[in-house]
């Protein structure tokens, strides 16, 4: 799975992207968030109040609930400031 | 017609290609630049970062959306990302029509839509300091008035 | 700024004024031009009558109102008169603001109020003749939503 | 007075404007259009369904009972159509 940050969740995570292979138990995005935080203490911090982050899946935005897939690009970033 | 770039654009040119069909009556535009905001907290730049291929796809959807709602001839979306100065336009819009209610309230739903659907995120080098700009919650609102 | 004239106008010109000031964040246009009208009774010219000081007057007094109604930082309204061409530009009207709001918006307003406020008369060539364009219901009561 | 004529009004009395000398007891615009009907055939067609026309005076739009004085500057034209 290709996991991509955006904004200052970047500027926190370190990261403009990472590959990460999907155990099939985490099969939503509200559980991918749970296993992104055990990784490091940068994901822990920039996901730590999972109100402020929006996320896309195959680039749609979603919510926490939604099903997600080893083949899904998702993208994790702050409410959009486009315009 | 779609584009996200880096390179200014020249409202001209794409005046020129909007009028080219003569039953235009009325064209909108709509132009967004970077404020230096002089009053408050001085703007040095803005950076604008986007998600490439999502930042297509919602712009192609939000067109798509403006010509079901309105009578339009043509309709141009330009947005520019990397690193923007006060005065620098970052953004247009422009709708074309026969009859010019169409113009005009289809280019205000493009850029009220683009403000909260469109993959930008804006980090500003303010005079106190770096800051990615927060989300405007007028602007959700705005959107939603939409539906 | 008001100008009544012959000639045509350039957008980027104007545009490039109304960019001038540095905490300007949205421009809006508005650019009217002559149909063709082809699906109907072709129209092959549009000569615009007006009478020059009453003319001047209100354009005046409509920028006046918008500039009270809008925190405007700068606006032009340029409105052409004699003979037209389809595809020509006839008025162009132009905002620019802090926040994006009060420039779409007071655009909208200028050429609401042009439409049945501003002393100018269209005569037009048509395939079946020449006629004088009939007032718009519509525009009336479009402008009266704006009290 | 100077009474200028605009549109197809302009066009059935066939003067884009006229001098007349005003009768004091001519004092609003209603009383003024029924003496320029006596004026001729033309005045008379042009003006003769006054719900079509406006007037102006001093270059402001005005109803029929405005007073009106022999140096005010008057215009009769159908409903404009700018923008």
């Amino acid at each position: 799975m290709n996991i991509k940050y955006f904004s200052w969740v970047r500027d926190q995570i370190g990261l403009d992207e990472e590959q990460i292979e999907l155990d099939p138990k985490v099969n939503s995005v509200e559980k991918l968030v749970s296993h992104l935080i055990k990784n490091s203490e940068d994901h822990s911090k920039a996901l730590a109040d999972i109100s402020l982050i929006r996320c896309a899946v195959n680039m749609e935005v979603v919510n926490l609930n939604h099903k997600i897939k080893n083949e899904d690009e998702i993208a994790f970033f702050p409410p959009m400031t486009g315009g | 017609m779609i584009k996200v770039q880096k390179e200014d654009f020249d409202v001209n040119k794409e005046l020129k290609k909007l009028s080219e069909n003569k039953n235009v009556g009325g064209i909108s535009f709509f132009i967004g630049l970077v404020r230096e905001d002089l009053s408050k907290d001085k703007c040095h730049s803005m950076t604008l970062q986007h998600y490439p291929e999502m930042t297509e796809k919602m712009l192609d959807k939000i067109e798509i959306e403006a010509n079901k709602r309105w009578n339009l001839i043509g309709s141009i979306i330009i947005h520019r990302y990397g690193k923007l100065y006060p005065g620098d336009q970052i953004v247009l819009v422009g709708t074309s029509s026969e009859h010019r209610k169409d113009a005009i309230n289809s280019c205000e739903f493009l850029i009220d839509w683009l403000k909260t659907k469109a993959p930008f995120w804006k980090l500003e080098e303010r005079e106190s300091g770096k800051k990615w700009v927060e989300e405007n919650f007028k602007d959700s609102e705005t959107v939603k008035n939409w539906k």
